[in-house]
């Protein structure tokens, strides 16, 4: 049994982050509604697929640099759950140690680049580390992750080619939502397709069903493999939908609520688990089992955080510099 | 006159600009449709119109650059920045583009660009920044920072009739948390007059924006231990008041500057730095500085508490001063 | 007699202004190397088609917002040699009243918003200018330029995709002359056209033979026009040379003198000069007479720009803000 | 030891460091087939290779950004402003990306920007600006403006060691203006340490960069007037050497500060508050600053010189404050 190249094992370990992300993310969601978490809550429901596809087509040796919906690349590059969570709920346990919130967080060590909120300053980044990992000349490469709304930016424009003419080893994923908080697609650009502007780069372009895993994992791998080969960046471009608000204070009433029907209708999970069962990879004790694990999981990631100790106010000066 | 908040100050000053002269128009992300991530703009677009209440994609960098050239052809735009913080986006288009443009040109850039800044919310280091610094030290800009709902409406209505650009910052810890009298009838604050909020004759405290409050919080404090404060509230920063600096300078003798900006290169050091050449004579103590620490705005409350100053924190400088 | 639209005294008038263009600048040239006049000097020399051309579309109500190489653009806009070299002089005769110096300059009454170093920070500017012109309703169009090296920074990605999603009138001509300082076209980015980039946005791309001085102009006034229409805005990128040094410093010892001697046989003026006189429009006498006109016209105006007073440095301080 | 002039020695310091350390590359805008628009690494393409000297396309933002990504990953990046204006167009992912790293991650980013700042050679206002202020203010930085070839290799060398965010000012009308003894052995003069370049009892003058110069002219002049002038040269801008400058303040209690700078927000003020904090009881007179009016860098020469600080105006300020 072989699709997209993946073993069954592989294929479960697909659907294990798929539904990790979307629990921890339902979970976080309760602590913010429960005013244990303050500041932005971003979720990823329903386009996890997107990061979680892209990011299984790496390798050990990769570096990601993820923006603020990609909680599921972080998961594969073995972030754990409880660090997560102490990150949201500002404890010395989480990524920053309390010093940054929410999404804005990553490690260095683990491949996986923090993220910071002005949209698309990641992607100059990710050329810069394909820089760094292309004079290694060990095959490495670096993928980043930006919204439709981050393609507006000019860093966008300046990363990718900048990436482009260094012909660096760098995967551009554009996470197409339709929507950049309340600015639907059409107001951010008058083509439907981020995609197009590849070839303005001279950089590889395609188009992927951003709810179906695999094929996210298709177009990534294939462009993983390109930047190995030392054929330079390739951009992504992944149509999904954003299902919920931009962040959870945002009942995103100016959402049409049929698109959101059309698209709960592809829910990526769903569409995932239903092929996974014709395939007979995954059977109703397969599933009952992964959701009592990640539960427990969960109940203890929860509560590890909330043990996590808040940093001290006088260690605020700490940590500016290295030395 | 009706008690309102800051933020419908803020919206009101809008509201009644746009009104009045039709050349004037809102640019900025989501500000249309959704009314603004802190919901200023509600209703404008109905009210105005698709030509008047411009939503663009995020591109900070041009957004500032477009309406400078809007300026530059007799429209008022009102830039809004989602948060402060990404005014950083757009440095090069604010200080080479639109500030040097008078100078070099003679042209007139009526452009203000205003969004929250300041911390006290959890934003942490990206959504919490007090950038003000920065552009004191950019001749041709002015800057602003209200502290009440009444300076907000006033600096507000100024600075879109101003024919320079202008950049307010307006500190979203006061949004919806302080309250004041604001008149019906219109009226601008002039940009360049700091305000005396509080008389008082042994000590100044020259401050702006949200901490304006905290120094009122200190001085009712101090009035009890017999200390009597004299609060400074800036509102512009660019053009300072040398006046009224030395004018409060000269009158206690001895000063405390109070930002929540981070200190060094702050602008807590200009305003030290002309009081200690203007009003030397007049010194009967050293300038002290209370400010957020050198640190970029940590997110969990322990850190970020430890970080805001506060009344205490003015009250223990303005005690050791006091003793001096 | 009619050549792409324009009548025997238009074309008369575009060959003045490419010939004015170049003795102005040669003019210029001169008086650096007699030390009178300091910074830089960015000339057009053999790119002159690309400013003139372009601009010779524009009606008396358009606007423009050139770039350090379209001295034509701004002849056309009714800026005067003699005001050229008095702002290059440093004089207060010139266009900043010497407060700045060379290209930096333009008369917002005249239509030109003058130019500033930071490159491609004009096309968001001219972008907002096409903004209020679409307000007014009057069918008035905003026209920038800029070179193949602005086109690799944020300000020309942010600045174009703001004007395509808000449909503005304007027309952004890229000047590709292949060398952004000593730097090479494929250097700066992967692709050999910057019009490429026009798909990525969704407006109309359009390339240009840059030395064709009527191509330019027929490309330029189908923008032109489609802008009048409100069909929005328009990339045509413009195919030239840069025959001299980045400025008269540099003697451009990176660029292969066999790409120079291609490019200076197809030199824009000599091959309008050709075209004129097989069309019978210019004869010898005709053109001697333009020469003399314009050497005189340079001797008055380099002699009004000389006796033209400097600023005096007591007002160093004067005009930072309106009032 | 060898003369040498100061560009020859940011030359030097460039080429020793990227021998000695093959981490260690160079990025930026026609620094390698070029050499530079001031050549300094002219022959750094032929000798180190296409992957350690890059040139890149004019896009400020992302040659920072990735020289980000590429110091998380180990390297030592060295940015070429091609002139430190445009350092403008980088603003946001220096302040907000560069220098907010280690505090929020603690990961270390070791990156050096460095480019030509300062006017006197009429580059007009966009070839001339002193961008220094603007970064002072940003905690995470580190930034450092040398005077002398000395200090220029030894703070280059020191900036590129340096495990966090380093922005190197060099002043280009010191470029092939000034020579000075530098040895041929390997040396770094420490961030953040200010340096006495001359010793006086009746008056400071703190400031750095090109002005160092120019304070040596005014000292020499008022020497012979009877007035000893010290002369505190900053070198580091961030984070500043408290003590050196309290050090001066107190020994002859009363400073002049100068920078070519423009006035309001600069770095004098943050000095002037550190004095008038710090040094209060010592201070025999008010603290003064020289410096450039608060205007665009001007591009003719009367009016450069009028904006430019010079000996005269040193001279004047210092034999005020002497009579004071
Ligand atoms: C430069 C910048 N401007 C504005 C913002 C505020 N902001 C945060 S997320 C967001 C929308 C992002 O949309 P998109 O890139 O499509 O990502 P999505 O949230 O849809 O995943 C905005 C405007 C920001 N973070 N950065
Ligand atoms: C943002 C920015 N970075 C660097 C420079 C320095 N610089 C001035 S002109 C130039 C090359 C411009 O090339 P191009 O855009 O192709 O125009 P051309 O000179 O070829 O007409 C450079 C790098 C600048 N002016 N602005
Ligand atoms: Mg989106
Ligand atoms: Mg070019």
């Amino acid at each position: 049994m072989n699709h997209s190249g993946l073993t069954r094992d592989q294929l479960l370990d697909v659907y294990y982050h798929l539904r990790l992300t979307r629990s921890l993310e339902e979970r976080i969601g309760i602590l913010y509604r429960q005013g244990k978490i303050f500041g932005g809550v971003y979720l990823s429901t329903g386009q996890e697929a997107v990061s979680v596809g892209a990011a299984y087509a790496l390798g050990p040796g990769d570096i990601i640099v993820p923006s603020h919906r990609d909680m599921g690349a972080h998961l594969l590059r073995g972030i754990q759950p409880r660090e997560i969570l102490a990150q949201y709920l500002g404890r010395l346990g989480g990524l920053s140690r309390g010093r940054d919130g929410n999404v804005h967080y990553g490690d260095i060590q683990r491949g996986d680049v923090a993220f910071i909120s002005p949209m698309a300053d990641g992607i100059p980044v990710a050329t810069g580390v394909a820089l760094a990992l292309k004079r290694q000349g060990k095959g490495r490469v670096a993928m980043t992750w930006f919204g439709d709304g981050a393609s507006s930016r000019g860093d966008f424009h300046e990363g990718i080619n900048l990436a482009a003419v260094l012909r660096v080893p760098v995967v551009f994923v554009c996470n197409n939502n339709q929507y950049a908080y309340s600015t639907p697609l059409s107001r951010q650009t008058r083509v439907p397709d981020i995609a197009a502007r590849a070839g303005g780069y001279g950089i590889a372009g395609t188009i992927a069903e951003g709810n179906d895993v695999l094929a996210v994992y298709e177009a990534a791998k294939e462009a993983v493999e390109r930047a190995r080969r030392g054929e330079g960046p390739s951009l992504i471009e992944c149509k999904t939908m954003r299902m919920r608000g931009h962040s959870e204070h945002d009942d995103a009433s100016y959402v049409p609520r049929q698109l959101l029907e059309e698209w709960r209708a592809k829910d990526p999970i769903q569409g995932f688990e239903a092929r996974l069962r014709e395939w007979r990879i995954l059977d109703e004790s397969e599933e009952a089992r992964i959701t009592k694990r990640m539960a427990e999981e969960l109940e203890a990631a929860v509560a590890w955080a909330e043990a996590s100790p808040f940093p001290e106010g006088k260690d605020v000066e700490q940590g500016v510099y290295s030395t | 006159m009706p008690e309102i908040t800051y933020i419908e100050a803020i919206r009101q000053a809008l509201w009644e600009e746009m009104e009045r002269d039709e050349r004037v128009f809102l640019v900025g992300e989501d500000i249309g449709v959704y009314g603004g991530a802190f919901k200023i703009t509600l209703g404008f677009l109905e009210k105005f119109g698709e030509d008047r209440v411009i939503d663009t994609p995020i591109a900070e960098s041009a957004i500032v650059g477009s309406a400078v050239g809007a300026a530059l052809m007799g429209l008022r735009p009102v830039v809004e920045m989602q948060f402060s913080d990404f005014i950083a986006c757009a440095f090069d288009q604010i200080v080479n583009m639109a500030a040097k443009f008078h100078y070099r040109m003679g042209n007139s850039v009526p452009l203000v660009i205003r969004g929250p800044s300041g911390g006290g919310v959890h934003g942490g280091p990206f959504h919490s920044q007090n950038p003000e610094g920065w552009f004191v030290h950019v001749p041709g800009l002015k800057v602003v920072a209200p502290s009440s709902p009444y300076d907000a409406k006033g600096l507000l209505k100024a600075a879109i009739r101003d024919p320079d650009p202008v950049i307010y910052f307006e500190h979203k810890y006061l949004y919806r948390r302080i309250k004041g009298k604001v008149p019906d009838e219109d009226f601008t604050v002039p940009i360049g007059k700091a305000e005396v909020k509080r008389e008082g004759a042994d000590l100044s405290v020259i401050t702006y924006g949200a901490m304006v409050h905290q120094a009122f919080e200190a001085a009712n404090r101090l009035s009890a231990k017999g200390i009597e404060v004299e609060i400074l509230d800036l509102r512009t920063l660019l053009p300072l008041d040398r006046e009224a600096i030395l004018g409060t300078a000269r009158k206690t003798g001895k000063v405390v500057i109070v930002h929540e900006a981070t200190r060094t290169g702050g602008v807590g050091g200009e305003v030290a730095a002309i009081i200690a050449e203007g009003a030397f004579d007049r010194l009967d103590g050293p300038i002290l500085r209370v400010t957020a620490p050198d640190t970029p705005v940590p997110f969990t409350a322990p850190l970020e508490e430890a970080f805001l100053p506060n009344a205490d924190k003015i009250v223990a400088a303005a005690q050791r001063l006091a003793a001096y």
